[in-house]
């Protein structure tokens, strides 16, 4: 081939168009860049986008014709969990390399994935800490969404109070479904729980289009965040951008990167994304870093290797290492997961977030959990063990699919 | 009219021609697929093969659809709760299949239950190790359900838009009860990561040839029955009850247990539909409860040219196809296309894909 | 244990399973005193008003009864009653010594033996005329049966008599849909027919018919006496005259005079009431 | 130290005060030009805000109070509203006002004006939640003295949040010369729960008698330890009934509550599917796009704020109206478009109007991307009714409850007391001989159907006030809203509203007990075992005319 | 032809109608005379409810002209020939099943044609409507909701009435009484009546003309005094 396929298997139709749309378009640009930079291994990059339209099915459809027609070298797509888990064996069977780039409940280290947003130990647990060390809260509400990511979270975040002494009194978890939009009853309880007289704090696993309610309610049910301030994992710049951020101003989100963060560096990623999409008022985010960095790792890798070949590319990855847009350096480990900072930040006003704790360095994502039973054994290690989930116990490798 | 049901299948147009590339495509395409070296022209890629899968896993539905909504007027926004069924007892043989293969490498728990500390099998997963049992129960799970709910409601009469509504109200209920994750089923994440089927590797070619055979032969079957159903004399009963249920009752035809009977029978045409599909499309999520898909999957029959069953096929194939190639030739305006597909249709071809067909052989 | 009250209502209804074993709930016919159809007492109101008043009435077998009444007297409400469309209020409805009325429902007091032709005209208009008939036809009608069943020879002859008889054997694969009005009336009593029920209940079948036409409904209403009971409804008093031999007036939901025709004629309030000068 | 604290404020500082916390900081600042003694130790302090970490701000915060030098309240009220910036040149702090090139400052000793400076040149002095909360307790101090009783209200409550020594000082001292009966109550309760720790037992039975009747938190949770390390008998006894006192009062308004919540879930299904029960109730389209035409609205309400940015109140006020005409046009479009050839296959609406759907789905993306847009809401609606202390009311929602009853009312009135009712009674039972009767059924037809989109509209407005506005907004109610109208009975507005609202309050009911997802699962079981009771719903067509024939 | 048409308040000239492929109704050209009472008259399945609603408008006629007086009703949609006045009772009666007796009525009145009191004057004709006000149309017996269409139709105040066999399932009589009614009105107002009507003995008693539809093409026409046995036989009985 005369040129370098990059496929996009995003939703750009359906409920995760609102989060995903934009990832195509940080892909785009990356390709674009990338181009001018004169392509890699001195071939063009050609973005094959394709839309799975949230449905899941779908995306494994799509990933297939990616892989099988049009014959693309990579794929950055998916948001969802259950998307990813869809193409997953059809990626494992075409041998295909696919970049995953939001952050997820971990329990997963494929082969051919390249996880490049936060497993739980770079998102989770640095937040809950923040909140008993700086806010003194002795108080727990896990509110979620139901489904994987909310759950596993709240059970490593369970544990993990349980472990620090928190009593089971203190700890209220809730699960709502998908695109839950009545929050009256459930922030009425939070606020009720919140006023035992013990400083409470909400971490909150609630996803998509279920947090605007969420947070109207709670800003008119008049829960400030200096009386109950909430810590969310899954709403960033974007997702603040469809909000009256006015009255969540204090409440406060755990990413690996923010908007706000003053670097050269994420000062030009900016500007660069405001040109390309032409237009000043858009925001940038977490997944799109994340992007962004996979996109980066992967030309690197390509470069090292000379080839686009799967294999090759997957083995000449690991260790690589690329800035991150808010310092520090993003390394591919041999998980397939990568290193990333954690920031606190606070909500402000305009709707930015204002980083108020990070941690000192970046994280090396786990892709088994430490806190949960069935995983504490398992180890994802692609160098020297050549497995996903190596069980150091049993000294097996099971769940592989060739 | 009063034919053998035989006569009937070779002498109607429809039918014929349905049947004969029904069975030319089941017996080209493995053909193509399997012996043809893979880079001549007229080679049909695996990629294609489960695409057809898939697709006429679709049509089943839709017959499915089209025998009660068609024939009989009930027009059911709930098929799409008999399809996941179907489909969710077929995805419990494929997890019990996968055993100590999993992550964690559990021999009874399915991964997701040893991710969310459960420590033994719910009772409702035991049995579905064994093949017979898992399929008795692709056709036990959503006749079952359909014949409960519909004896309750046909025999309080509800008809119309009623019934309709009250079967979004079911399947939507499923999808919420499906999502959670006590249930049991793999909550948001359903059911995936088969490994192999009756031994057979899920990810072997000609695996994938014999699930889309199996699939051609349970639509062709499907479509032999309805056939033979609407043909015959109880078929214009559940057409008079279609168009006069109030008249039919008072001839003396118990309506309710001939649309209980039909309800039942499209219930499981539909789960076989979504038992041949899960092992195609590897995933079984509550996403497939959507009542959103159930409304596509009338529209699928409209499309097509309803109370035809050929028809509903076609439907189903045309708009399908038109989805997977819009969503990959124009990813970001294929909705305008797909939407201005199904405006157009209705005002142009009032009796679908179907009519047209019969009009341009009238006129010729 | 207490079931909520939702559950509770399906839990009590009688008749659970019914149509897997119908049929034995149905006695057979008896009418050795006579009388084919017994209404005593039968009241129903709507939001109060009371469309059929303690009307009492009985029908002998094989008799021929006309009944007349002014326009909402609550004709077409005792039909109702009869074939289970509409519960009375109070009253007992039985179709012979045993069959008791109110207990059934529309297909099984159709099954039992009672055939209605209606007011206006219903017939399956998607259908051909020749099927429409085909659906009227006595027979099982349970699902297994008609399923697997096929039109034996005597059974098509019977079709063709019919749609010789009503008049409509070149309209045999017309869409009854298409049929005009007058044509549905005939389609209707055809479905009458085939039926071959042993009431008759036949609300106003010469409606928009030409003289002739009333008259051939007349000779054949009186050729189905004797065999059936029948009883019909109708305005057209020269059709009435024709045919009757007992007329029964109903006037607001009970009867008010009955007899022979030229009884009934004669009676001063059924003229101010309905016949007028 | 406080001493200090309770010197009777001079009649320039209240004023002052009072002009800040109306935010009409320019005026206030003439009056205030006075020069101090502390202005340098001021000075000083102010500055280091610039470089400060968050630590450091909170001691800087302590030090400024202490001083209380006369800008103090103003620097703090600034600060906490975010209004408080170093210039980037040299540090220098100010306080900054918006202004219309660009923002002008105000230096924070001698409240002068100190000319503008362009936004990217000026560095924000950030808070955070622990700041705020300490500033927020720091102009509470100030705002005891406040003219205003309403203000003093809110600052003892401030207060109650938190007591120590400084504060229950600074109440007992405001209480000598209160003349307020509300916020002498206020900080007789104040003083009370201070009391509650005395070692005296007969001082804290006392106290435990002041705070009789009274429902706060902040008395519960108190009386709660008191009930459980209280060594007096006495005290106990007095700390239980009180407690069981507001249990009780609890428990009676959490039921109010619930059915609040119920009424307000309702009143949204309800508005989400009035506009259905006319194109799909009366006029028989199965309306697949009406969801969208939802969307239409809450759009259309944030256009109104992109043309109005400054007037979110008239913004929001005048969506409605917009809202209804343009989802009322663009539905009488549909109406001529598409669905006038398609009366007579109701079954088909729904094929066409699926496919409309689609596109106007995509065509929002299209025009204003897929990513939500935000609504704010206005001054009237944000908030809540504090009833009492266990029980306050969202505005928002007694609006919009409020306003689907209104909506509802001026449904009904068209539908049955205009001749447009009647003709489209009319045309919806019988096209062919309503015309035949001279009704011109086109217009009737694109009538109804644009009324009954142009409430879709409104709803629309209504929605935005509460959830996302974004391209997926219609599907999300879809469901819904059908169900609500079959719930109802079709063609019945009446059934719209009772189904709607008992919908919604069964759900809350079920809520606590079950969950949110199983509340949801039950009401639809409810729904799909209530149609088997009742096959027409709720309130269905009754008679001959229902069951043909 | 022309001379006569200031007379006619009717006249169709080559009218075709067709149900898809069949062909119902053939070059029909028929003329009502100005303050006449025209029974048409045929056996079932002729075509006249198709000839009425062609010059209703609720079909579309394929060929040929319909004019009412000077008129030329083909441009006219259904709605606008009821406001030229045209009164129309279906066959079936048509009522609006959920509306009430009243409410049936005064979508009449919408037309705006109707005089003052006229609803009254409706009510003393039909003293049962009266009684029946609030009742819904579709919950009044046969007869009454007969009674009901030709009362709608009247409040329109037409200048031509059709009525459609308006005495189907009405007690004798009230069948006498419209019977009365229609020709009061004719006499009266001059009102033009087209009535379709199978009954000879009210159609002899009502109609000053009469009109023979067969197979679709008209066979016969004149004054009633020409309604011979004759014509009866021929066309009238199968
Ligand atoms: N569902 C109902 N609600 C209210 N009134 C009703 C209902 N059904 C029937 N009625 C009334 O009951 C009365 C009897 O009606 P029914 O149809 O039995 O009269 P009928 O004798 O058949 O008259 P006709 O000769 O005109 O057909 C009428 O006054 C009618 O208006
Ligand atoms: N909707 C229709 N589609 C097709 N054919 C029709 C339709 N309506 C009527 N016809 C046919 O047109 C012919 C004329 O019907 P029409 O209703 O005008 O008859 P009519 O003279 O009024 O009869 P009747 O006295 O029975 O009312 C009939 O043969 C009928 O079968
Ligand atoms: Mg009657
Ligand atoms: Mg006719």
């Amino acid at each position: 081939a005369d040129t370098i396929k990059v496929g996009v298997l995003h939703s750009l139709s359906g409920t995760m168009a609102i989060s995903e749309t934009t990832l195509k378009d940080t892909v785009l640009m990356m390709v674009d860049e990338q181009n001018k930079k004169g392509g890699l291994l001195g071939k063009k990059l050609e973005a094959v986008v394709v839309d799975p339209a949230s449905n899941w099915p779908l995306f494994a459809e799509k990933a297939r014709e990616l892989l099988a027609k049009d014959k693309v070298d990579v794929v950055f797509g998916c948001w969802t969990s259950v998307s990813r888990k869809s193409v997953l064996p059809v990626f494992e069977e075409l041998n295909g390399l696919l970049f995953y780039p939001v952050q997820y409940e971990g329990e997963e280290s494929s082969k051919n994935v390249f996880y490049t947003g936060a497993a739980p130990n770079q998102q989770a647990i640095p937040a809950v800490d923040y909140l008993m060390n700086d806010l003194e809260v002795e108080r727990w509400v896990l509110a979620g969404t139901d489904y994987v990511y909310p759950r596993t979270t709240n059970k490593i975040l369970e544990a993990y109070l349980k472990a620090k002494g928190v009593a089971a009194d203190d700890i209220m978890i809730n699960y709502t479904p998908f695109g839950h939009s009545d929050w009256q009853s459930i922030v009425s309880d939070i606020k009720k729980f919140g006023s035992a007289g013990k400083k409470t704090a909400v971490v909150s696993t609630i996803n998509g289009d279920a947090n605007v309610p969420f947070y109207k309610e709670l800003a008119n049910q008049q829960i400030s965040a200096e009386d109950i301030p909430v810590v969310a994992f899954s709403v960033g710049e974007e997702e603040l951008a469809g909000l009256d951020t006015g009255p969540l101003v204090g409440h406060l989100a755990a990413w690996n990167y923010f908007m706000s963060i003053d670097t050269p560096a994420n000062e030009a990623a900016i500007a660069n994304w405001h040109a390309f999409i032409k237009n000043d008022e858009r925001t940038f985010n977490d997944p799109m870093e994340a992007t962004v960095i996979g996109f980066n790792l992967w030309a690197k890798a390509v470069e090292k290797a000379k080839t686009t070949e799967v294999d090759k590319v997957s083995d000449a990855i690991i260790g690589l290492e690329v800035p991150n847009l808010t310092g520090g350096t993003a390394k591919m480990l041999a998980n397939h997961h990568l290193t990333k900072p954690v920031f606190i930040g606070e909500i402000r006003d305009d709707g930015q977030l204002d980083v108020v704790w990070q941690t000192e360095g970046e994280v090396p994502g786990d892709a088994w959990s430490d806190f949960l039973d069935g995983s504490k054994d398992i180890e994802a290690d692609w160098v020297t063990l050549k497995c996903g989930n190596y069980n150091t116990k049993t000294k097996k490798c099971s769940g592989q699919n060739y | 009219m009063h034919t053998p049901l035989l006569k009937t299948l070779l002498t109607e147009r429809g039918s014929q021609v349905f049947l004969g590339v029904l069975i030319v495509t089941a017996i080209l395409v493995p053909l193509l697929n399997l012996a043809v070296p893979a880079d001549s022209a007229l080679h049909v890629s695996t990629y294609t093969v489960t695409l057809l899968g898939k697709y006429l896993c679709y049509a089943l539905l839709a017959i499915a659809v089209d025998l009660v909504w068609g024939y009989c007027g009930i027009l059911s926004l709930g098929h799409t709760a008999f399809f996941a069924l179907g489909g969710y007892a077929m995805g419990m043989y494929l997890m019990r299949q996968i055993g100590t293969r999993g992550v964690y490498g559990d021999p009874v728990l399915p991964d997701f239950m040893v991710f969310l500390n459960w420590s033994e099998l719910p009772w409702y997963w035991h049995g579905f190790d064994m093949f017979w049992f898992a399929m008795l129960m692709v056709v036990l799970a959503p006749g079952a359900l359909a014949y409960v709910f519909g004896w309750f409601a046909f025999r309080s009469r509800v008809t119309g838009v009623y019934l309709s509504i009250i079967t979004q109200a079911l399947t939507f209920a499923l999808l919420l009860a499906f999502f959670r994750n006590e249930m049991g089923f793999g909550g948001n994440n359903g059911l995936t990561d088969f490994k192999d089927l009756l031994g057979f590797d899920l990810q072997a070619d000609a695996t994938r040839i014999g699930l889309f055979l199996a699939t051609a032969f349970a639509l062709g079957g499907g479509y032999v029955a309805c056939r033979a159903i609407a043909a015959s004399r109880a078929g214009r009963v559940i057409r008079a009850i279609r168009d006069a249920e109030g008249r039919a009752r008072f001839i003396g035809y118990r309506v309710e247990s001939y649309k209980l009977w039909l309800w039942t029978f499209s219930a499981v045409l539909a789960g076989i539909a979504g038992a041949l599909y899960v092992p195609q499309v590897g995933i079984i999520n509550p996403g497939e409860f959507a009542p959103i898909n159930a409304i596509e999957i009338v529209i699928w029959v409209a499309v097509g040219g309803r109370g035809t069953l050929y028809g509903a096929v076609l439907g189903a194939l045309v708009v399908n196809y038109a989805k997977t190639w819009f969503t990959g030739a124009f990813p970001e305006v294929w909705l305008y296309a797909l939407g201005a597909l199904f405006v157009l249709v209705t005002l142009f071809l009032p009796q679908g894909i179907v009519g047209l067909l019969a009009r341009a052989r009238k006129t010729a | 244990m207490k079931l909520p009250a939702a559950l509770e209502t399906f839990a009590d209804r009688e008749h659970v399973f019914e149509f897997m074993a119908r049929g034995s709930r149905v006695p057979r016919l008896d009418v050795s005193h006579n009388v084919i159809l017994y209404l005593e007492d039968i009241t129903v109101a709507f939001d109060g008003f009371r469309a059929l008043n303690d009307l009492t009435l009985y029908v002998d077998a094989g008799e021929l009864r006309c009944i007349i009444g002014p326009n909402g007297a609550g004709k077409t409400t005792m039909m109702d009653v009869i074939t289970g469309k509409t519960r009375p209020d109070s009253g007992s409805a039985w179709f012979g010594q045993t069959i008791d009325l109110l207990q059934l429902d529309e297909p099984e007091i159709a099954a039992a033996g009672i055939g209605r032709k209606f007011q206006k005209p219903t017939v399956f208009t998607e259908h051909s005329v020749f099927e429409n008939l085909e659906l009227a036809m006595a027979g099982d009608k349970r699902v297994w049966r008609i399923l697997f069943a096929k039109l034996t020879p005597a059974q098509i002859e019977r079709i063709e008599s019919v749609l010789e008889t009503i008049g409509l054997k070149d309209q045999r694969d017309a869409r009854a849909g298409s049929l005009s009005h007058g044509q549905k009336q005939w389609l209707e009593i055809g479905m009458l027919l085939m039926q071959d029920p042993q009431l008759l209940l036949v609300d106003e079948p010469v409606a928009g018919m030409t003289p002739q036409e009333t008259e051939r409904t007349a000779e054949l209403l009186l050729g189905l006496a004797g065999k059936h009971s029948v009883v019909v409804v109708e305005h057209d008093m020269a059709f009435v005259r024709s045919i009757a031999r007992k007329v029964t007036v109903l006037h607001e939901g009970s009867v008010l005079a009955e007899g022979s025709l030229d009884e009934v004629q004669n009676n001063a309030k059924v003229v101010e009431v309905y016949l007028g000068e | 130290m406080t001493a200090r604290l309770h010197r009777p404020p001079g009649r320039t500082v209240a004023h002052l005060m009072l002009w800040c916390w109306a935010l009409l900081l320019a005026s206030g600042l003439q009056v205030a030009a006075a020069q101090a003694p502390g202005d340098t130790h001021h000075a000083e302090q102010v500055a280091q805000l610039a470089t400060a970490g968050f630590g450091e701000k909170e001691r800087i915060v302590d030090a400024l109070l202490e001083a209380r030098h006369p800008q103090t309240r103003m620097l703090l009220a600034a600060f906490l509203d975010g209004r408080l910036a170093s210039r980037k040149s040299d540090g220098k702090v100010f306080i900054t006002e918006d202004a219309d090139d660009g923002v002008a400052l105000v230096d924070p000793v001698d409240a002068s004006a100190a000319g503008t400076a362009k936004s990217s040149a000026l560095r924000k002095i950030g808070t955070n939640n622990r700041l705020r909360k300490k500033l927020k307790g720091a102009i509470a101090l100030f705002d005891l003295d406040d003219a205003d009783a309403g203000v003093r209200l809110a600052a003892v409550d401030e207060m109650l949040r938190e007591l120590d020594a400084t504060t229950v000082s600074a109440l007992r001292t405001r209480l000598g010369v209160e003349d307020s009966a509300r916020v002498r109550r206020a900080l007789e309760v104040g003083l009370a729960l201070a009391d509650l720790s005395s070692p005296d037992a007969e001082v804290r039975l006392a106290a435990v008698g002041t705070l009789e009747g009274e429902l706060g938190t902040a008395v519960y949770n108190r009386l709660k330890t008191l009930e459980r390390d209280e060594p007096d008998a006495r005290v106990r006894d007095a700390a239980l009934s009180g407690l069981r006192h507001i249990d009780q009062w609890r428990r009676f308004y959490g039921g109010v509550e619930t059915l609040f919540f119920g009424l307000s879930l309702g009143s949204v299904l309800v508005l989400a599917a009035i506009g259905l029960a006319i194109t799909f109730g009366v006029m028989g389209v199965i309306n697949m796009a009406h969801g969208e035409l939802m969307m239409i609205g809450a759009y259309t309400a944030y256009v109104m704020q992109l043309l109005l940015p400054q007037h979110t109140t008239l913004a929001v006020l005048l969506a409605v109206p917009a809202a209804f005409l343009v989802s009322g046009l663009v539905g009488v479009g549909i109406e001529r478009g598409i669905v006038r050839f398609l009366y007579g296959r109701p079954l088909e609406t729904l094929l066409a109007t699926f496919g409309l759907s689609l596109i106007l789905q995509q065509a929002v993306r299209s025009i204003f991307s897929p990513l939500n847009r935000s609504v704010a809401t206005p001054e009237f609606m944000s908030g809540s009714w504090q009833i009492n202390e266990v029980f306050s009311l969202t505005w928002n929602r007694l609006y919009i409850v409020i306003f689907a009853l209104l909506v509802f009312a001026l449904l009904q009135l068209v539908l049955n007391k205009t001749s447009l009712g009647l003709k489209v009674r009319a045309v919806s039972q019988n096209r062919e001989m309503a015309r035949a009767l001279g009704v011109r059924s086109a217009r009737v037809d694109a009538m109804t159907f644009g009324l009954g989109a142009g409430v879709a509209g409104v709803a629309g407005v209504a929605l935005s006030q509460l959830t996302n506005v974004g391209p997926n907004l219609g599907q999300s109610y879809i469901v819904d809203s059908f169900m609500v109208v079959v719930f109802g009975g079709v063609g019945n507005l009446w059934g719209t509203l009772i189904g709607g609202m008992s919908l919604g309050v069964v759900n809350k009911l079920l809520e606590p007990w079950s969950g949110a997802v199983m509340a949801k699962i039950l009401v639809l079981v409810f729904l799909i075992l209530f149609i088997q009771r009742r096959p027409r719903g709720l309130f269905p067509h009754k008679g001959r005319a229902a069951e043909g024939h | 032809m022309s001379d006569q048409g200031e007379s006619h308040m009717l006249s169709i000239r080559g009218l075709n109608q067709f149900y898809g492929g069949s062909h119902i109704l053939w070059d029909i050209d028929l003329d009502i005379p100005r303050g006449s009472v025209t029974c048409l008259m045929g056996r079932n399945g002729m075509g006249k409810t198709t000839l009425l609603k062609c010059v209703m408008g609720l079909l579309p006629a394929a060929t040929g002209e319909i004019r009412l007086g000077e008129d030329d009703l083909r441009k006219r949609p259904a709605e606008a020939r009821a406001t030229l006045g045209v009164g129309y009772v279906p066959q079936g009666r048509e009522i609006f099943p959920r509306l009430t007796v009243e409410e049936n009525l005064k979508l009449s009145l919408l037309a705006g044609r109707a005089k003052p009191g006229a609803l009254d004057r409706i009510y003393e004709t039909f003293p049962v409507l009266r009684q029946m006000t609030k009742r819904r149309g579709g919950d009044l017996s046969g007869g009454q909701q007969q009674q009901l269409a030709i009362g709608r139709a009247l409040l329109l105040d037409p200048q031509l009435l059709i009525l459609d066999e308006p005495c189907e399932g009405i007690q004798p009589n009230i069948v006498h009484d419209i019977g009365e009614l229609i020709l009061r009105l004719n006499r009266e107002q001059g009102l033009t009546v087209l009535l379709v009507e199978q009954k000879l003995p009210f159609a002899r008693r009502v109609a000053s003309e009469f009109r023979i539809l067969d197979k679709g093409r008209l066979v016969a026409s004149s004054a009633i005094a020409g309604l011979t046995d004759d014509i009866v036989r021929k066309h009238l009985t199968v």
